[in-house]
């Protein structure tokens, strides 16, 4: 009697646990839906494909670096680099393919390494040498920002001799097959690169080591889970992801701009946090860094197509920010 | 006789579970209740209801005859109700002293503390306790045992009218027990009205005057410590009578060795130690507290290497560095600490299940078969009766009890060939004890070589087919299993600067 | 108010005294001419995708005509594509952009600027001896520019001067101001320094003033309060400055021209001129002082 | 009998801790050392009286903001908007003595209660609203940015009607009285300050809370503390610590600059690391602080003295800071 007494409550709570969990994604959906209807309502120029598209292609470059860095904080880490190193593996992009005149597939590869071996250099220093991973990766993204105008002699790096390469983000795949839908590939491989990472984390042992690692490292280490190497791997992977974003900002910009970066970190982690993912560790989604991006996105666009004065804008980012977080705090009470 | 504590129709609901089903209790001055019943049972819950933690969706609480609200600890602490949290609620970075007081600090003039006095009234309260801890020393550097001696001590500067104790004696041995019991019976004399929670069930004869159990969010039934025979208790708890005998010590004499540690040393805490372990075999570890078993563990295991010494599993010299060398040679080691060391709290019960076998289940680009996982995380939940609604749900909100047996499936799903249990029953009610030590008779049956560290000295010579006894680091002995208390202790005491 | 013609002016920043100037000067032109103007450019000179992001949203909003001061003329080639597919003029400001897309360009040839500034400096310093520059950033345009503007001509002038350091600010005054104190340390024998925008110039004059050094030229670029002060008060021996409010002016001039269909002026020339105690009271120069 | 053993180990443990303590701050006094010795070596005009004050003067801005994020990190929170709430406390002194023209102590208070008011704001939208600190704070930041601009229209405020104001930084009594050793007010009060701090978090029940709030806030809830309304009250003293910065470095500007701020946080927050106070709170020191912003600014002069390239300097900064804290993780490692 009481096993179908369990049995039953059991169901109950896993309904009522993944109900409260879709109701919550759903509701920082709302948040997204609520902001775009506001915009739209208060601005004429808002809901326009072109404006809809220039928002996403807005969001692109932020929606992957924050995809990366979620991996990073829910290991419980955080990662202060990514900005800078969006812009090295840009600028490394650009010395294969316009310094080295190499094909466009080895300047999409050396994004991709880069990003992937100064992830590895991040991950070993926060797992082997146990640097807190604030510090590790303020003195990468230090090191990182100084490098690249070193590669660079402080000067961009073009990319007219492979004209190919603006379409990574400024090409339009879907708009090929679809013209009255030109989504820009940046945006495309945003979402790629978002369903790669949470199928990642849902599905794959990596994925499950990151919860673990972010929940209770030690009791992870403690059942035999090489716990350095995987986390190694996870910053590794994040630093790839990196990558891609540096592949998506050269693309847009024609150009490696070697001091770009700095500040894209917060915003990444910002879309983090604002997608409910939590900075102790052990829990986010991919979906929620989604939801994250977008919101800041479009809050800035709409402020923007608005006319609101600049020093307004920030104002009011800082306030939507707290209130959209503050949104989700009071469901997750509710919820608990 | 008046009362001092009533509580009529509590209820309490969480997402999914029906925590308190119009549970009623009551206190006497000056008597100590005991409160038992399985893990999950709802104790705690109806503890935390009484101290003010938990608001209850229904019933009455009173105090002293009259009806009271509980918004918050402190209204609770303001009425005199002391608790002592089954969860060990100690700031670890500041030191026992600063634990005690906090939040009563004793002040000077701009907010000052005046620290003096705080460390020589925790020192007063230590001594009563006859307590050696500086309480100076930060909480974090303590074992276990002293940090819930630093709890204990907290609860009693609050010179409460009511005290609920919640599995106080858990993470105790036997000495400290006994010194926990005088402070008990002193408090009582003085009018106390005391509420004990504990799976220990010797004790109950030991202190209680009344015992009330509870099963399912419900109360079975009240009656009196003294004439209640033990088993009548267990029988209200778990619903039906436990049969318990000890197994036959098996011959292994032929038996091949799973395990030889030779020469084993760490600095001061480990110092040459040597023994076998043989398939098959139940090895018990008996020791003080401090006596560096645990230590031995986390060495053998890999989790802090030992400096010189070594390890043979099945005859073959391993190297054994990291716990992943440890788990991949077949050594399984479920801490003594759970939380710390052994789960991670905010993942649900079947990925902690998984957590030493995950590349198992998964293919070879990493993929898991969940489906797969979900199943042998559902046959443990049934097979050990882990209280769970289901294998979705965080193990951070079960029982302590329960929680301790998702370590337990945990390194049964990984299948070791050698298994270190530390403490594998603290906090473990009488029901799932015995099925806990049925399982390991089991898997010793199975040919599975068994560590068990235990300071509950009838556990280890109820299921132990051996006795390795340590003091101060070093292995003093090894008895048969039907060794005597008398032997076992002087062993443990060998050798010590008394 | 949407009959009026709209006209957004991005620029490279906003918050700098030099590009309230400019506004200023666009939102005189706006009141003028009855069109809507709107200012907006990213945080620092860095930020070229911000930019670019907030070129797609004023285009987005249908303007009559864009002003544009690109901190990277290539990268946002698409963007003004975009605007001339959709018949919207842009003009340039305050530097060029590398495209014929531009009907007009209101700018400030900032290599000649400061150039001049580093004539004057040889000329105070008597031709000889170490100097250096506090500059306000490594890769933008006008970082560059008034950098190697300086630089180049030292050494095709005056071979005798020699630039012993270049450090980075950031427009930062403190920053820029604990870099002069450890530039007088490392050479104490410094004979000037020339600061890039008006942060780094307030930096140097604070510099040397907290290190107490004496007979240490300072010139300085831009204007302000803090550096007509300083140089009233003989800190700063004297100042580039532009026209920030007249670019601002012709920006929007140009731009409703151009919305109007009316021919415009291939490149403005809003000039520069130097100023110092002498001649900061001038007419001519008090207008294009701003603080 | 297992009493006394219990005694034994538990003192000498206490004494270890203790010494291991006292160590690892001798310790980070000697990378602080070890940095000065090594400039010195490379460039005689380092160590100089006058170099070594102009160190101590550029220490003093970070140096004050740090201390009063070391109180909120030893609390396991965060905060950053430090910069920018320093730029809004110096924007309201200016309001208060430029444009109102009331006496120079009512703009100091101005800086002070602007700042403890702010604390305040982000302390219960921490404590109450629940809302993480990294969250709170980000949108404080955005907020008191976009502020400062709206408050000045964007153009700094000059206090050249309030000459004395500048001797708050710049002045040095104790150069008016020991000649030779001209150490700038701005130093004194870095160093008034951090005594304080220290004095609070040593001595008095605010301190005793701060750490127990970053140890286990729930236990101290449960134990009766008031825990939203110390931290409440942390974040406010914080805040107005960051007033004194503000104060600070309007002195040292002689104005309110309404642009700066951004990336002062991140900095005062590594001096904080660096010296030793740990990011998820519970521990901490000022005096590790204190030589944390030292080294940073040792660093920063050092290498502008040697004239080590604007690049190099960036790439040697984030090199020694992951050493630094790379060296003390070895030791507590050791202690450990
Ligand atoms: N915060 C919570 N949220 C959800 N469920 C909870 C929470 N706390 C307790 N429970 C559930 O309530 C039930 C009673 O738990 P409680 O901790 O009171 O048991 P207990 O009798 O103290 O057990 P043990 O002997 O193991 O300590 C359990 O099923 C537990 O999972
Ligand atoms: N009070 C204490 N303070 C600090 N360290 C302690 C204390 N007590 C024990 N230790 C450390 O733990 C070591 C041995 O303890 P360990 O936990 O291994 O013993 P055990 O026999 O497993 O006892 P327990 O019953 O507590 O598990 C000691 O050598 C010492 O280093
Ligand atoms: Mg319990
Ligand atoms: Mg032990």
């Amino acid at each position: 009697m009481s096993a179908t007494g369990t049995a039953q409550s059991g169901t109950t709570t896993a309904r009522a646990a993944r109900r409260s969990g879709a109701q919550r994604k759903l509701l920082a959906f709302a948040s997204l839906i609520l902001l775009v209807a506001g915009f739209s309502i208060a601005s004429p120029n808002f809901f326009q494909l072109s404006n809809i598209m220039a928002i996403l292609q807005a969001a692109s470059v932020n929606g992957v670096l924050a995809v990366g860095v979620t991996l990073i904080i829910i290991t419980g880490g955080i990662d202060l680099s990514i900005g800078t190193l969006m812009t090295f593996c840009a600028v490394m992009t650009g010395v294969v393919l316009t310094w080295g005149g190499m094909p466009l597939p080895l300047g999409i590869a050396a994004a991709l390494a880069t990003g992937a071996c100064c992830g590895l250099v991040s991950g070993t220093l926060v797992a082997k040498a146990k640097i807190p991973p604030f510090i590790a990766t303020l003195g990468m993204m230090l090191i990182l920002k100084g490098l690249s105008l070193i590669v660079t002699g402080t000067k961009p790096i073009y990319f007219n001799d492979t004209p190919s390469f603006t379409l990574i983000a400024q090409g339009s795949l879907i708009g090929a097959v679809v013209p009255a839908f030109p989504v820009p590939n940046g945006v495309l491989v945003l979402f790629v690169v978002a369903a790669a990472v949470a199928w990642i984390l849902g599905r794959t042992v990596l994925g499950r080591y990151t919860f673990a690692l972010g929940s209770n490292e030690e009791a992870a280490r403690l059942s035999g889970v090489n716990t350095d190497g995987w986390k190694i791997a996870i910053y590794a992977l994040a630093g790839g992801i990196v990558g891609i974003g540096g592949l998506l900002i050269a693309s847009r910009l024609n150009s490696a701009q070697p001091a770009l970066g700095l500040g894209y970190e917060l915003e990444a982690i910002a879309a983090v946090v604002i997608g409910g993912t939590s900075l102790s560790g052990g829990r986010g989604t991919v979906l929620g860094t989604l939801i994250g991006a977008l919101i800041m996105a479009v809050l800035t666009n709409g402020l923007r197509v608005m006319s609101v004065a600049p020093e307004w804008q920030t104002v009011v980012t800082g306030i939507i920010i707290i209130v959209a977080v503050y949104g989700d705090q009071l469901r997750r009470g509710a919820a608990r | 006789m008046s009362e001092l504590v009533r509580l009529e129709g509590i209820d309490k609901h969480f997402p999914g579970v029906h925590a308190l089903r119009a549970v009623g209790f009551d206190l006497r001055p000056g008597e100590v209740h005991a409160l038992m019943g399985e893990n999950g049972a709802g104790k705690s819950t109806l503890m935390k209801v009484l101290s003010g933690v938990y608001q209850p969706d229904g019933g009455r609480i009173l105090i002293d005859g009259a009806e009271v609200s509980l918004p918050t600890p402190k209204a609770a602490r303001d009425l005199g109700i002391g608790i002592i949290h089954q969860e060990l609620a100690l700031m670890r970075d500041l030191t026992a002293a600063q634990n005690i007081w906090i939040g009563r600090e004793p002040r000077l003039s701009f907010g000052r503390i005046d620290e003096a006095r705080l460390n020589a009234e925790a020192e007063a309260i230590f001594a009563t306790m006859r307590l050696g801890i500086d309480p100076r020393a930060p909480v974090a550097g303590l074992s276990i045992a002293l940090q819930q001696m630093v709890e204990i001590a907290k609860a009693l500067s609050f010179r409460s009218r009511v005290l609920i104790m919640d599995e106080p004696t858990a993470a105790l041995n036997d000495a400290e027990i006994a010194e926990l019991f005088t402070i008990v019976r002193r408090l009582r004399a003085e009018g106390v009205g005391i509420i004990y929670i504990s799976h220990k069930m010797d004790e109950i004869k030991r202190v209680a005057d009344r015992v009330t159990v509870m099963r399912d969010g419900a109360t079975v039934g009240t009656v009196e410590a003294a004439d209640t025979p033990i088993s009548r208790i267990i029988s209200m708890m778990v619903g039906r009578e436990l049969t318990e005998e000890k197994a036959a010590i098996p011959d292994l004499a032929a038996a091949p060795a799973a395990l030889e540690v030779s020469h084993l040393s760490r600095g001061a805490d480990l110092r040459d130690i040597g023994f076998t372990l043989r398939k098959g075999e139940i090895l018990g570890f008996a020791g003080l507290m401090g006596a560096g078993r645990t230590e031995l563990a986390r060495a053998i295991f890999g989790a802090e290497p030992a400096d010189t010494g070594e390890i043979r599993v099945h005859g073959r010299p391993v190297t054994i560095r990291t716990p992943r060398d440890a788990v991949r040679a077949g050594i399984g080691y479920l801490s003594e600490d759970r939380k710390q060391y052994g789960l991670a709290l905010g993942l649900d019960v079947r990925a902690n299940i998984a957590m030493a076998s995950l590349p198992r289940y998964a293919d070879r680009i990493g993929r898991i078969d969940e489906g797969a996982l979900a199943r042998v995380a559902r046959d443990y939940i049934r097979t050990l009766g882990i209280r769970t609604p289901d294998d979705t749900r965080e193990v951070r909100l079960l029982s302590g009890g329960n929680q301790q047996k998702v370590v337990i499936a945990k390194w049964l799903l990984r299948d070791c060939d050698i298994l270190i249990f530390d403490e594998p029953t603290r906090g473990i009610d009488v029901g799932a004890k015995a099925e806990i030590y049925r399982l390991l008779n089991e898997l010793a049956g199975l040919g599975k070589a068994i560590i068990v560290i235990s300071s509950e000295l009838p556990e280890v010579l109820r299921l132990a087919h051996r006795i390795a006894v340590m003091c101060e680091g070093r292995l003093t002995g090894i008895l048969p299993g039907g060794a005597s208390q008398e032997e076992i202790m002087e062993l443990a005491t060998e050798g010590m600067a008394a | 108010a949407q009959d009026q013609m709209y006209i957004p002016l991005i620029s490279k920043g906003f918050q700098h005294q030099f590009w309230q100037a400019v506004k200023a000067g666009a939102d005189r032109a706006g009141a003028e001419l009855g069109v809507t103007v709107s200012f907006e450019g990213p945080d620092n000179e860095s930020q070229v995708d911000k930019q670019i992001d907030m070129l797609a949203a004023a285009l987005a909003k249908h303007p009559a005509a864009i002003g544009f001061a690109a901190l990277d003329s290539q990268a946002a080639i698409p963007l003004l594509r975009q605007a001339q597919e959709a018949d919207i003029p842009v003009i340039a400001f305050d530097s060029g952009v590398d495209s014929d897309i531009p009907v007009a360009t209101a700018a400030t040839d900032n290599l000649a600027a400061a150039a001049l500034a580093a004539d004057k400096m040889a000329e105070m310093i008597g031709g000889a001896g170490p100097v250096a520059v506090v500059a306000h950033d490594q890769t933008s345009r006008t970082g560059v520019d008034r950098r190697d503007g300086f630089v180049n001509r030292m050494k095709e002038a005056h071979p005798d001067v020699e630039i012993v350091d270049i450090e980075y600010g950031g427009g930062d005054h403190l920053q820029s101001t604990e870099i002069t104190k450890a530039i007088l340390t490392a050479h104490p024998d410094i004979k000037g320094i020339f600061g890039t925008n008006e942060g780094s110039a307030i930096g140097v004059v604070n510099g040397v003033r907290e290190s107490g050094v004496k007979g240490v030229t300072v010139i300085g670029y831009d204007s302000g309060k803090a550096q007509k002060d300083a140089i009233r008060d003989g800190l700063m021996a004297g100042a580039i400055t532009q026209n920030p409010v007249g670019i601002g002016y012709e920006t929007v001039k140009a731009a409703v021209a151009a919305a109007k269909g009316e021919p415009v002026e291939k490149t403005i020339d809003t000039g520069f001129f130097w100023y110092d105690k002498t001649n900061i009271d001038d007419p001519e120069i008090a207008a294009v002082l701003y603080d």
